[in-house]
């Protein structure tokens, strides 16, 4: 390492080199791509949230006065198509990851950088066609497009909402693409594969999922579209079509899906778990094939999506216990990041208390997504809040925490500047109690009977849905702090440290912001990986 | 630099097996062999598939890692063949469109 | 960063080494492979399934299509295939005027397999065979008998519908997936007249061949493809009618 | 267990399989509970624990313990496996019909349930049955995917169009329950609500017989419009589907294309019929036709019922302002 870096605030890095709106949007600086899909995506998840909003307003009376029922529909799709497809999915590996991935395994870019811009490009050019389909007037599928409704008989924007997500799913396609080549050609020397951070094997399981299953909904989703247009007969039932066949090809993407918006949150919270320990994660190695396993054995699953669709039940039972298998290592990784943490020396800076708030909620949502495959449970609780419940615990609960984990943790790394630390502790405080207000009284309501997709529903479920609204308000609230005070740190901050948390692993080998091609020299790897120890303070050369 | 390079011998003799493997797959379509046709027909594609993948695509010579990335290809369309046909084939409750 | 690469012809900023580079773009072209077999994948299981479920409709349908147009561009395809395979070996020569003569070979080749491929789907167009509004598929005498023969009367409306449906459905999953190979092969064709230029200008040598060999695979993919489709939308049940 | 069922928090259980399927709830949530918890103290007791008190401070290097790795496996899986197996259990028995099971039939279209009983007998959006007589549901839907979703039962199954769907149950308690779609199928999916009407056996032999006598025509007809889901679409206010059925007695209507006709007995008896004869201004030609499914004397106490709430909206003195309403939506 160069001497001068350490001091800290370099004036020359990667947000200096050019400060033209054309350097920003030429740029093949894999930094920046991050920095710009940073940009992108909280637009997306902003304008996802106002939807939700809109869907907590309208629940907090059963009636369904406030809007129409076409408008709700509307509201819960573009909800759920711009959280998953324009959020969630690309939020920790195209943000987090494309700027750690070649900092954390010493390489100077991501294997390529061009095709990195144009998956940006594919990006934006697929929500494009996602906001022609909201102001043109919206869709009402749901995001799960089922058929023959989306096909035959939806009189809402389909067609640019498909092309949307088609387009958008070339983009994460190529992402992963990008991610495995990088991992596999570009390590630094001596750099072998059990010397990855978790957060790199993560975003290798996430990855093989993007190239392998993204595929499959991108020709489904054309189908539907095409079904629509040219009047193909494909899903259609008065051809002889199946409308399960669709569910079947469907979520042999949109379960493995799940697992593109987890796998990298669980990258995160290693980290942040191994860094506020000062210590190495226990287990290393049983978790880096967890994230393998999890990402492989969840293929095998979708079918749990459809316990009452008529799917036979022999199929049902096979994936009711793949199902099962799955959450194995799950459960490992949540022991290990536990005994991490014990003998520790575990401080309480913001990052950590997300990692901790992600620790108990993904394991509340995880464990109800293990109910919901139970046949014997799903068959009661399919396609009501229980399941809206489960699935906002993983991946708000879960994978936002983490997105927010990493943010903080890698904050100086990415901007250079430190934020208010009461302000960032105070969010997480709000966030983790707003979202439980929100969320567990949809268990209830689930349980109870009260069907999703609902705008309006019987008296007695209302106690509990003004719970759940009041405490959306909450959780709005929590996640506006993180973007007024990350923004005011950006330009307001002040310079922090090159390496404030007294972490190890190269990406804090460099200055914060690091320069454009990263480190000024490839570092050589001969230490271990999380070596957290107080006698070796440097263990790459 | 480590590439191999086939002499055009061999991509002739490829080319020679593939348009023979056409041709038997074309005289044998207008046979009946029961429950085989399909299995010939198939296994048919599989070999010129697999010609074309070893020799064309060079993966006869490429690394392990190559081969891995082109087997776990088809091993997940089988995964997602497999298991939707799993569910056709064992559905009780059997196929009818009602008059409605 | 080793600065003796610094001024190498071709070689990325961001590599060490030619190798590291090469390396890069075959494991990043086989990636892409893998992709597309999933995204041909949906179609495949789609149209597996549904022969499954209507097997003697889809057979009867199928032979509506013309042997010859599919053998005959199986054949095109093959032989492009081939001279595609010798473009790659002429640019790992680095020979540079025998990489755009097969280049133009296997274009021309592209060229015909789409021609062909028009001839069909204008007959289709004339036989009222594409799905929508128009549909309607004529049954020939021996067709009605191969029908009849494994039970289903088409004098019986309810079964001429359901003879009639299914066979939309198979000619929407032929188009579906002729089409997606169809595009494929004008996007591979487009590809080629984009690095002739380059070819001839010299630009793949010894070192730096990536692109041509990248976009080998490519076409040999999609010759793959079209291996799986010929027997499948073609050849199987043509047995059928003469039994 | 007996204790949650008394919760206001709990759906009422009121077939033969509700039990099993809460059994295997409680101990999913029983699980749930116990390793959300055990995690949670454990973290949080860590947190504290092994607070870091030097800035200096470095946790104590461990190694990794395959014995622990697998306990914290194994135990995990035999639980799941557990949970699967009796899941599995729980379906089939669901599922399975008993063979002396009654057959009803259940036609899904958007947005209403259209039922037949065995001895004929139609419904519409509430369905009639006796009580500890086991009934299979043979379903189809007429247009796209609906489910047949009783919660006081604990039964859910997807109703596809192109081929029919089953499901089964035995009520055991008589009352009222809801009757849900829970497949998502359009803009009113939310309002595909029905009520199963669970009856002693004898009562329901009375009804089968013949709805009690001596009902006034307006009072039939009040039944009429919500057993025929009329209601479903002309709620009256302005969020509906249809138009507010006010003014109908001999007052004027404007309809899409320009033209202004007089409502009289022959123009209801038309819009119930053959509804898009005449379209309202400002609707989609949505309502679908009646004609079979209403007798002459059922219209006619349709009618009578349509003039009374005319008057009683016209009585209430907010006819005019809901009618605004309605417009300023249509406009906006
Ligand atoms: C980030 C996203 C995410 C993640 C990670 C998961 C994780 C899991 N999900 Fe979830 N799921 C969704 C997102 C996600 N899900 C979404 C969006 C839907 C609805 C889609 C729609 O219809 O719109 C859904 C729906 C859904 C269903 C269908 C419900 C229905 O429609 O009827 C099922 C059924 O099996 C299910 C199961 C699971 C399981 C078993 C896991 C497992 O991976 C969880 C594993 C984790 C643990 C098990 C916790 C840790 C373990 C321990 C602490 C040890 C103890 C463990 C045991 C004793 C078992 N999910
Ligand atoms: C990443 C995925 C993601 C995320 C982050 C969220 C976030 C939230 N979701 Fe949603 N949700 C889905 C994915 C997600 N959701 C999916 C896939 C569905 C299924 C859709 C379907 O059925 O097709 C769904 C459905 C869904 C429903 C069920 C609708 C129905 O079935 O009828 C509900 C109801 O409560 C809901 C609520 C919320 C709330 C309150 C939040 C909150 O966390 C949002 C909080 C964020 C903000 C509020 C924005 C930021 C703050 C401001 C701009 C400040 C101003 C706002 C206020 C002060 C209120 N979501
Ligand atoms: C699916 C929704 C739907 C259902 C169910 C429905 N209607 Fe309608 N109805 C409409 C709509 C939309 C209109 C306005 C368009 C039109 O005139 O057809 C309408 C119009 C009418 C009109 C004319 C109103 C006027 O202001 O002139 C009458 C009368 C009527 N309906 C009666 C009934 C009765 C009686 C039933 C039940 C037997 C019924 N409707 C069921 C949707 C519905
Ligand atoms: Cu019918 Cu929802
Ligand atoms: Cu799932």
């Amino acid at each position: 390492m160069s001497e001068a870096t350490s001091t800290g605030y370099p004036e020359e890095n990667y947000l200096t080199q050019g400060s033209t709106l054309k350097s920003w949007l030429l740029t093949t600086d894999h930094k920046r791509i991050g920095v710009l899909y940073l940009l992108t995506i909280s637009v997306f998840f902003l304008l996802g949230g106002l939807f939700a909003a809109g869907i907590r307003l309208e629940l907090a009376t059963p009636q369904g006065d406030l809007v129409q029922p076409e408008t709700y529909n509307r509201m819960f799709t573009m909800h759920g198509i711009l959280m998953i497809f324009f959020f969630l999915i690309p939020s920790i590996p195209a943000t987090l990851g494309n700027f750690l991935i070649p900092l954390q395994i010493g390489a100077k870019d991501v294997a390529f950088p061009r095709l990195n811009l144009a998956s940006w490009y594919i990006f934006v050019i697929g929500g494009c066609f996602t906001l022609w389909a909201l102001v043109s007037g919206g869709v009402d599928t749901g995001w799960t497009f089922y058929t023959p409704f989306s096909t035959l008989f939806s009189n809402s924007h389909v067609l640019p909402a498909a092309l949307g997500v088609f387009i958008t799913g070339f983009s994460s396609i190529l992402t992963g693409l990008n991610f495995i080549v990088t991992i596999h050609r570009m390590r630094a020397p001596g750099l072998t594969w059990f010397k990855l951070p978790l957060f790199i094997w993560s975003h290798y399981a996430t990855s093989l999922i993007q190239v392998l299953g993204t595929p499959v909904v991108a020709i489904t989703i054309v189908l539907v579209a095409f079904e629509r247009v040219f009047h193909l007969g494909i899903f259609d039932p008065s051809v002889g079509g199946d409308p399960v066949l669709f569910q079947h090809l469907f979520w042999f993407y949109s379960h493995p899906a799940v697992y593109i918006m987890i796998l990298p949150g669980m990258g995160v919270i290693s980290e942040v778990v191994a860094t506020f320990s000062r210590k190495r994660i226990f287990g290393y190695k049983f978790m880096a094939f967890a994230v393998l396993a999890i990402a492989v054995l969840g293929f095998f699953v979708w079918g749990h999506h459809m316990f009452v669709s008529t799917q036979s039940v022999y199929a049902g039972t096979v994936f009711s216990v793949l199902t099962m298998l799955v959450a194995i290592p799950s459960a490992v990784k949540v022991f290990n990041w536990t005994a991490t943490m014990y003998n520790g020396a575990v401080s309480w800076d913001t990052p950590m208390l997300y990692a901790i708030g992600f620790i108990g909620l993904f394991t509340i949502g995880g464990l109800t997504g293990v109910m919901l495959g139970t046949m014997g449970i799903d068959i009661h609780v399919h396609d009501t809040y229980f399941v809206v419940a489960h699935f906002h615990y993983v991946m708000v609960g879960g994978a936002i925490m983490a997105f927010l984990a990493g943010i903080h943790y890698w904050w100086p790394k990415i901007a250079g500047k430190t934020y208010p630390v009461f302000w960032s502790k105070l969010a997480a405080l709000i966030v983790f109690i707003g979202f439980n207000l929100t969320f567990f009284p949809q268990f209830l309501l689930g349980y109870m009977g009260m069907p999703r997709r609902y705008h309006a529903y019987p008296e007695e479920f209302q106690v509990l849905n003004v719970l759940s609204s009041a405490g959306a308000t909450v959780l709005g609230v929590g996640y506006l702090l993180p973007v007024i005070y990350l923004t005011y740190s950006f330009f307001f901050g002040a310079r922090c440290a090159q390496n404030p948390w007294g972490a190890v692993g190269l990406e804090w080998e460099t200055t914060s912001p690091p320069p454009t091609l990263n480190f000024d020299e490839i570092p050589t790897v001969t230490g271990e990986v999380y070596d957290y120890s107080p006698k070796k303070e440097a263990q790459v050369v | 630099m480590s590439v191999h390079v086939s002499p055009t011998s061999t991509y002739v003799k490829v080319f020679l097996t593939l348009i023979l493997l056409t041709a038997t797959t074309v005289w044998v379509a207008f046979y009946d062999f029961g429950i085989l046709n399909n299995v010939i027909a198939l296994g048919i594609a599989f070999a010129k598939a697999t010609v074309v993948v070893l020799f064309f695509m060079h993966v006869k010579w490429s690394s392990p890692l190559i081969k891995l990335i082109a087997g776990a290809g088809v091993v997940w369309l089988v995964i997602l063949i497999l298991f939707t046909l799993g569910d056709y084939l064992t559905r009780t409750i059997h196929y009818t469109a009602p008059p409605i | 960063m080793s600065s003796s690469h610094a001024h190498a012809p071709g070689l990325a900023h961001h590599f060490d080494s030619y190798e590291q580079q090469r390396q890069s773009a075959s494991l990043g072209m086989w990636l892409f492979v893998a992709q597309e077999i999933m995204f041909f994948g949906g179609l495949f299981t789609a149209y597996l399934i549904y022969r499954l479920m209507n097997p003697v409709v889809f057979a009867v349908a199928s032979s509506e299509l013309e042997i010859k147009w599919g053998a005959l561009n199986t054949g095109v395809l093959i032989l492009s295939s081939l001279t595609m395979a010798l473009a790659v070996r002429m640019a790992q020569l680095g020979k540079r005027k025998a990489i755009v003569g097969f280049l133009c070979l296997t274009l021309l080749l592209g060229l015909t397999f789409v021609g062909v491929k028009a001839i069909e789907y204008t007959n289709k167009w004339h036989h009222h065979l594409v799905p929508g509004e128009h549909f309607s598929f004529h049954l020939s005498p021996t067709e009605i008998g191969a029908l009849q023969s494994h039970g289903i009367d088409v004098s019986d409306p309810a079964q001429a519908y359901y003879v009639q449906s299914r066979a939309e459905m198979f000619f929407s999953l032929y188009f579906a997936m002729t089409g997606l190979h169809a595009l494929h092969m004008l996007i591979g064709i487009g590809l080629i007249l984009y690095i002739l230029r380059p070819a001839w200008k010299g630009r793949f040598n010894l070192d730096n061949h990536n692109f041509v060999e990248g976009f080998g695979l490519y076409w040999h993919f999609v010759d793959i493809v079209w291996i799986f489709l010929f027997p499948l939308l073609y050849l199987l049940g043509r047995h059928l009618p003469h039994a | 267990m007996e204790l949650f069922k008394h919760l206001p928090l709990f759906p009422e259980s009121a077939s033969t399989v509700a039990g099993k399927v809460d059994a295997i709830y409680f101990f999913g949530i029983f699980l749930s509970a116990f390793f959300s918890l055990l995690i949670a103290v454990l973290v949080v007791a860590f947190a504290v624990k092994f607070r870091r008190r030097h800035p200096d401070a470095y946790g104590v290097p461990e190694k990794t313990s395959t014995p622990l790795e697998l306990t914290w496996s194994i135990i995990p899986l035999l639980i799941s496996l557990f949970l699967f197996g009796w899941g599995v259990k729980v379906f089939i028995e669901v599922n399975q019909a008993p063979s002396n099971a009654i057959e009803y039939t259940a036609v899904g279209k958007q947005w209403m349930w259209k039922f037949k009983h065995p001895e004929g007998n139609r419904e519409i959006n509430d369905l009639h049955v006796p009580m500890g007589t086991p009934i299979r549901m043979k379903m189809t839907s007429e247009d796209v995917i609906h489910s047949f979703f009783i919660p006081a039962f604990r039964i859910k199954r997807d109703v596809l169009p192109g081929r029919y769907s089953e499901v089964w149950f035995e009520a055991t308690k008589p009352g009222v329950y809801h009757l849900f779609c829970a497949e998502f199928c359009g803009a009113e999916h939310s309002r595909m609500i029905g009520s199963v009407h669970v009856m002693e056996p004898a009562a329901y032999e009375a009804w089968l017989q013949g709805k009690e006598p001596g009902q006034t025509a307006v009072a039939s007809g009040e039944e009429l419009f919500k057993s025929l889901a009329c209601i479903t679409c002309h709620r009256g206010d302005a969020g509906s589907r249809g138009p507010i059925l006010a003014n109908l007695d001999g007052g004027e209507v404007e309809l899409a294309n320009g033209q202004v006709v007089k409502s009289d007995d022959a123009y209801l008896r038309e819009s119930i019929l053959n509804p898009r004869a005449k379209i309202v201004k400002g609707y989609e030609p949505l309502m679908p036709s009646y004609q079979g499914q209403v007798t002459e004397e059922q219209i006619l106490s349709l009618i009578r019922y349509l003039k009374e709430i005319n008057q009683k909206v016209a009585d209430a003195g907010d006819a005019t302002p809901a009618a605004e309403t309605q417009t300023a939506a249509n406009e906006g």
